[in-house]
């Protein structure tokens, strides 16, 4: 216990650091680098707080599909002189202002945080209470795909929703193409090499993930995520082309996940009387469950590896 | 059933026509003209009906509950009666003359339309039962008299449509504060209820009366709140009429009237000390007025400036708080109506047939024009208050108020505005008729085919014949005089 | 009526039917898409009403989420409140639908094109967001709910990719992201503090503590930030003008009323005793400011649209009088929640005026190809019910009758007056002036005589849309009888007692 | 388990400070767009403090935890449509931040 307590003590101030290492460094290569850093010692933290699904999440996505994102952005705009550079350093008072409010701010978060009840109210009694009943084992699961369905099924959308806002951005004579730039990689480097190496690997981890998911830590977002890397990784060795836009196969892959969600919540009207219900019978709920899992991890994965891959800027060949 | 009926039909009488010519297309010009008439014709005959039925000792009433303590009510009694008649009236006179003087002029649906709408928010205003309901057509006068103003779409309108607009809004979100200042005090205030008010404090009385009284005094061109009126003549004479006579200033003075006698209280407005200083205001309003109009060769800049000093005749009988001088009052708001829609009609008309705009192209103008200048002096001279004249009989009762209430110094008042009405328009009269035209070579047409479009002649021709009427024959029940007594002595408890 | 229409399942589809739509287009494609599109629209309407006439016969509508109660599920509530403003999101959007065909219905013989699709999508996803914080009454899922929004509306922003709309959605973009987790935080301390977000149960646990102040503090500036108040609205005219006009009308229209939505239930519904007097006095100030400089500022543009996006900063302004003025009445008064009352139905009749207004706007533009207020002369002719339309609507906005506009300043104004708060009268009466001001000023030019250059001819029928909605703004103020009786059902007991 | 939780917490509420000095410091987009997932960071440990205080059986109170992955997911969308935005941006006008705040009386553009 005492030895936790010191990965707690150490945890911390390397977050603490890492983090104001990506807001205050001038290098922005460094920063980029700095806040995956930080996701990756968060990941740890949170299974330091007993919360392994979302560790895996924030390693997946919050440090490793950010930190791509924010990377491959910089190296497009250019590490070259800007007008960011080009206007100094940011004056003396706004960063006293700044800091003067990030500091007051995160006093009284700290103070409300510290004045939290003891016992601390929660829902843990009922969860387990009424987890039983849909066949499942993780409660992060069954909070997601029943108790808060709802929640995710809106979160699936927004997720999708992201991906049209990146793809109408796009320039028009573009539309119907390939999503990103064109990705080289010399056939004997060690890009194709991991490329041609880590999906068959990239791939099995997923659908454990994805299968484990009911009963242990795991499930679609992380699972989508873990295919997506793959994908990406092959994309970005020049193995596979990103599908062109207008895809009829590609746009059922999107909608998939979401539209099966919500085609089983209207039957969970006529069977189980509510809008996202599962039937009260024993044995329907978890196939059904999973169905919904299987197919948002399809869309997950697509929608997730879309996202990087950006707006579509090439015609389709 | 009938009873809430009537008024609506009444309102509607205006509203559907408004809403129909805004949809017409532009050329559909006989069906445009068919709607407008058989609108005013049909408003003017069931007035006829509510009037017997008043007579008779009917009350209509239609009340529409919007949120609770917002009703939109409108109720006939006497004083509604009065105003609504002589809105009907001269409505219809006014859209035949609107129909010839625009001839095929541009936008004409437009115009209408509004024009309707203008009249269906006079109508509104004087059935209004409620405080709130007379905001409510108050202010859809006010918006529905903007693009006529600035019908023309030239700079000039357009400038002295932003002045309407900056004076009036203005004004009406004095009246809007004092109406809900009063009524957050009171409650709903309605026209019927007496006494409502007493008891309330003093000082937040007196505010609201000002702020009341302040917002109205702008539509009825109190000095200094009148500088909008003399600049939006630059409308075309049509709406002038319907500025001047049938509804805008004429709003503002009634709802002065109401303020005064149904929401106040004569005895309430003299118990606070508030007659006077309205009093005052107005003869001040009265003489600044007329020595601005003697100062004008403009006709219609004269006649505009005439308005502003003979509208607060109406606020002055009133302020002076007896029965007799409100007789005046009230009963100058029909007969300063139809002398100054005589006179805008006839400057409008001779304007366009003989292209007179300023005072001196006024010269011969009555061998040219007779039957119009004819209409004009008998307007002029009833202005000045020659007997046995319309405006003779309001400045009598008027007077005769003044002395009634102990207030001799009015009569000084009086005596120096018709000094001075007589010294702004008997140079007019001299003109037209006994010196020659200036232009000697004036095209030898045939008498009467002179005269220019029968529309242009024919209303100022009648409002002229009822001015002479309401004045000859003020003695009988039915005049304007008649019912101003009746309406007086109803109020008063007589 | 039949009990299986008064029972049906009228709220969860609400939020679910635009989805499926939105899921569908995708597949469908840019060919189809407007059509489904408007399908789908056109059952809004139908909808709301059902849910309404559910509310009005068995009162507040409460469904549980896959049959989990609260605290463990999550719950839809429909009172009187939700099912109005889910009435007006489904009227603009319908009408904003059928006037969006203009800009994004494929031409005949042309393939799919990019705005062409995803404007739809992207629409029908924007209204079920709507619904669903009309509807939310977790404060996590309208977290969820804010976001899709958010997702939602900001690529609307810049679908026609012009630069400067880029620039203004990246702006809303990032400033509606703060917003959204400084709210989330204030969601996670109330959790910690009692354990639930539904809002029916925080109300009635709720502890005063810390944890519950700040939460209640850092939730309100997320939703301020939001819903553009002044001083939070540097992103709001930018990314309204900028936008395609269907998309504006929706943005000004609805959007920003979405989290004002939820700062009403936070401050009346989960925490009335806790805003004190301060707080709400705070936020009558800031709309007292939002109303003084939005309505200067919009005199001062240019520009059609960036006049009308400053005069919803400056509208805005009105709903946060709301929150001093609440409770109050006195005796002499016959009703009750009279400011309640009035800044709801200030915000739906002003949802349908801007609407109206940003559609006219739309017209301008595509008949004239640009919207300086200047050049304008001749559009009464080239347009005239359009023009009509969007005086209409001004009235709405100057609060002038007969109009929504009007009832809703009658109730705010006579609550200032009768609970001895004359002081808000003042920015109330000054900002109708000002708003008298800018409408006729953007008026002016559109009745002057001079002939337009070069107008190209807009049929009446794309002109009678903004002419509904302006007329549907007037009529608010002709009937608010059943908007009044209608808001009673599940009123919070603090509107009509005051906060605090 | 409470006390460790709640130096998460402390460690949330500090990340927030830090973030918002970010964003309000920084001026290129991109700078902004990572502060705002160091803020977000910080909200999602403080509910994971939230969560972690609750205890429970596995690890804690499942709700918050389920909520946080919903929010990381949610955060991501946000991330990828603000890059991409800001890439298009750099795009069209070569710009890396945002212009400046529109003048109050902007003229036509």
């Amino acid at each position: 216990m005492t030895a936790l307590y010191l990965l707690d003590l150490v945890l911390v101030p390397a977050i603490l650091l890492a983090a104001c290492t990506a807001v205050g460094t001038r290098d922005r290569f460094a920063a980029v680098v700095s806040f995956i850093v930080y996701g990756l010692l968060l990941a740890i933290a949170w299974v330091r707080l007993g919360a392994v699904d979302v560790a895996l999440a924030e390693a997946a996505i919050g440090a490793g599909l950010t930190g791509v994102l924010l990377l491959g952005a910089l190296a497009r705009m250019g590490r070259r002189a800007d007008e960011a550079a080009a206007a100094g350093p940011p004056g003396r008072t706004l960063r006293l202002g700044a800091a003067a409010l990030g500091a007051a701010v995160a006093a009284g978060i700290a103070a409300a945080v510290l004045a939290l009840p003891e016992p601390a109210p929660q829902l843990s009694g009922a969860v387990a209470e009424a987890l039983p009943a849909l066949g499942l084992g993780n409660p992060v699961t069954g909070v997601l795909l029943a108790f808060r369905g709802y929640d995710t099924l809106l979160e699936a959308v927004v997720l999708l929703l992201a991906l049209l806002g990146i793809w109408s951005l796009a320039p028009d004579p573009a539309w119907g193409g390939l999503p990103g730039l064109r990705h080289r990689a010399r056939p004997e480097g060690v890009l194709a090499w991991l490329g041609r190496l880590l999906p068959p690997v990239g791939i099995v981890v997923g659908l454990y993930v994805f299968w484990v998911g009911a009963d242990r830590p795991g499930g679609a977002f992380q699972a989508g995520t873990i295919l997506a890397a793959v994908w990406i990784l092959a994309v970005m060795s020049a193995l596979v082309e990103p599908p062109a836009v207008r895809s009829l196969a590609l746009r059922l892959a999107l909608v998939a996940g979401p539209a099966l969600f919500l085609a089983v919540g209207f039957a969970g009207l006529g069977l189980a009387g509510a809008f996202l219900g599962y039937p009260a019978a024993a044995g329907w709920a978890k196939p059904l469950i999973l169905l919904v899992e299987a197919g948002l991890t399809l869309s997950i994965a697509a929608t997730l590896a879309l996202l990087v891959a950006g707006t579509p800027e090439r015609a389709a060949g | 059933m009938t009873d809430a009926l009537l008024p609506a039909l009444v309102l509607a009488t205006s509203l559907l026509p408004a809403l129909v010519i805004f949809l017409l297309p532009e050329p559909a010009w006989r069906l445009r003209t068919a709607v407008n008439l058989a609108g005013a014709a049909a408003k003017l005959a069931l007035v006829v009906v509510m009037l017997a039925g008043v007579a008779g000792g009917a009350t209509y009433e239609l009340r529409l509950p919007l949120v609770p303590g917002l009703d939109l009510l409108l109720r006939v009694d006497a004083l509604a009666l009065l105003f609504v008649t002589l809105s009907a009236f001269l409505w219809l006179l006014t859209t035949i003359y609107a129909i010839a003087y625009l001839g095929d002029g541009p936008d004409q649906s437009r115009f209408f339309g509004f024009f309707s709408l203008c009249v269906a928010a006079t109508t509104g205003i004087a059935l209004s039962g409620s405080l709130i309901t007379f905001f409510v057509f108050y202010e859809l006068l006010t918006l529905s008299t903007w693009p006529l103003v600035v019908h023309r779409g030239d700079a000039g309108s357009l400038a002295a449509g932003r002045r309407y607009l900056g004076y009036t809004l203005g004004g009406s979100a004095a009246l809007l504060l004092g109406i809900l200042w009063l009524e957050s005090a009171s409650g709903p205030v309605e026209f019927t209820a007496h006494g409502r008010l007493v008891g309330l404090d003093a000082g937040l009385l007196r505010g609201c009366f000002l702020l009341m009284v302040g917002g109205l005094g702008v539509k009825a061109a109190l000095v200094p709140l009148h500088a909008w009126l003399p600049a939006a003549m630059v409308a075309p004479a049509p709406v002038s009429a319907l500025l001047h006579a049938v509804a805008v200033v004429k709003a503002g003075a009634f709802g002065i009237t109401r303020v005064v006698l149904d929401v106040f209280g004569p005895g309430l407005v003299q118990e606070l000390g508030l007659g006077l200083p309205l009093a005052v205001a107005a003869s001040f309003t009265i003489l600044y007025g007329s020595l601005r109009a003697l100062a004008q060769s403009d006709i219609k800049r004269r006649l505009a400036f005439s308005t502003v000093s003979q509208v607060s005749y109406i606020a002055l009988g009133l302020a002076l708080a007896g029965p007799v001088a409100a007789v005046g009052g009230l009963v100058h708001l029909v007969h300063q109506g139809l002398m100054k829609i005589t006179l805008f009609f006839c400057a409008g008309a001779l304007a366009e047939t003989l292209h007179a705009h300023r005072v001196e192209e006024l010269d011969g103008a009555g061998r040219r024009m007779p039957l119009t200048m004819l209409a004009f002096s008998i307007a002029a001279l009833g202005m000045i208050g020659v007997p046995p004249m319309a405006g003779f009989v309001s400045k009598w009762w008027l007077g005769m108020g003044a002395l009634q209430a102990g207030q001799p110094w009015v009569l000084a008042v009086l005596a120096g505005s018709s000094l001075l009405n007589a010294a702004y328009f008997l140079p007019l009269l001299h003109r037209a008729w006994f010196l020659p035209p200036r232009d000697a070579e004036a095209p030898a047409v045939p008498m009467f085919r002179r005269e220019g479009d029968w529309g242009l002649v024919l209303p100022p021709v009648i409002t002229a014949a009822a001015a002479l009427a309401a004045g000859l024959f003020a003695a009988f029940a039915f005049s304007p005089l008649g019912w101003a007594r009746l309406i007086i002595a109803r109020d008063y408890g007589l | 009526m039949a009990d299986g229409l008064a029972d049906g399942p009228w709220a969860e589809l609400l939020v679910a039917l635009p989805l499926a739509g939105m899921l569908l287009a995708l597949p469908l494609g840019g060919r189809q898409a407007h059509r489904l599109a408007l399908l789908v629209l056109a059952a809004g309407p139908v909808l709301a009403l059902l849910l309404a006439a559910q509310l009005w016969q068995g009162g507040v509508v409460g469904v549980a989420l896959g049959g989990f109660a609260a605290p463990l599920g999550i719950a839809l509530r429909a009172d009187g409140l939700s099912v109005l403003m889910l009435l007006t999101t489904a009227v603009v959007l319908c009408a904003t639908g059928l006037a969006a065909r203009a800009g994004f219905a494929p031409r005949p013989g042309q393939g799919e094109t990019r705005a062409g699709l995803l404007f739809w999508p992207l629409l029908l996803a924007l209204w079920g967001a709507l619904n669903a914080v009309f509807l939310g009454n977790d404060l996590f899922n309208l977290y969820v709910a804010l976001e899709l929004l958010t997702l939602a509306a900001v690529p609307l922003v810049c679908i026609e990719g012009k630069p400067e709309a880029v620039a203004a959605a990246l702006r809303y973009l990032l400033f509606a992201l703060l917003g959204s987790v400084l709210y989330l935080l204030g969601a996670a301390l109330l959790y910690g503090a009692h354990g639930t977000l539904d809002i029916t149960l925080l109300a009635a646990r709720l502890q005063p503590g810390p944890a519950t102040w700040m939460a209640g503090a850092l939730m309100t500036a997320g939703l301020l930030a939001k819903t553009a108040l002044y001083p939070l609205h540097l992103w709001l005219p930018p990314a309204h003008a900028a936008a395609p006009a269907a998309a504006s009308a929706v943005l000004s229209a609805l959007v920003v009323k979405a989290s004002f939505f939820i700062l009403l239930r936070l401050w009346f519904d989960v925490m009335p005793a806790l805003a004190g007097l301060g707080g709400a006095t705070l936020l009558g100030g800031l709309g007292t400011a939002a109303i003084l400089a939005g309505s200067l500022l919009a005199l001062r543009q240019e520009r059609l649209k960036l006049a009308i996006a400053y005069s919803t900063m400056a509208q805005l302004g009105y709903l946060f009088l709301m929150f001093p003025l609440a409770g109050g009445g006195t005796e002499a008064q016959p009703w009750s929640a009279g400011a309640w009352t009035g800044g709801v139905l200030h915000a739906v009749s002003h949802a349908l005026a801007k609407a109206a207004m940003f559609l006219v706007a739309g017209l301008v533009l595509q008949a004239a190809g640009h919207d300086r207020i200047r050049a304008l002369q001749g559009l009464g002719r080239a347009m005239p019910v359009a023009v009509f339309a969007f005086g209409l609507a001004g009235l709405s906005l100057m609060g002038l009758p007969p109009s929504g506009g009007f009832v809703a300043k009658w109730l705010l104004l006579t609550a200032a007056l009768a609970s001895g708060q004359w002081w808000w009268a003042v920015p109330m009466l000054a900002g109708g002036l000002l708003a008298a001001g800018y409408v006729f000023r953007l008026l002016n030019p559109a009745l002057s005589a001079g002939e337009g250059q070069g107008w190209r001819p807009v049929r009446r029928r794309w002109q009678a849309i903004p002419l509904a909605l302006a007329l549907l703004s007037v009529a608010l103020g002709l009937a608010p009888l059943l908007p009044y009786l209608l808001l009673g059902l599940g009123r919070s007991p603090a509107a009509e007692e005051g906060l605090g | 388990m409470t006390s460790a939780a709640t130096l998460y917490g402390l460690a949330g509420a500090a990340l927030v400070g830090i973030g918002l000095y970010g964003l309000a410091v920084q001026a290129h987009v991109l700078r902004k767009i990572l502060a705002f997932n160091l803020i977000g960071s910080g909200v999602f440990l403080v509910f994971g403090a939230v969560a972690g205080r609750g205890g429970g059986a596995g690890g804690g109170d499942p709700v918050p935890q389920a909520m946080v992955i919903t929010g990381i997911v949610v955060a991501l969308s946000a991330t990828a449509l603000a890059v991409a935005l800001a890439l298009r941006l750099f795009r069209e006008t070569g710009r890396v931040t945002l212009p400046p705040d529109p003048p109050a009386g902007a003229r036509d553009g």
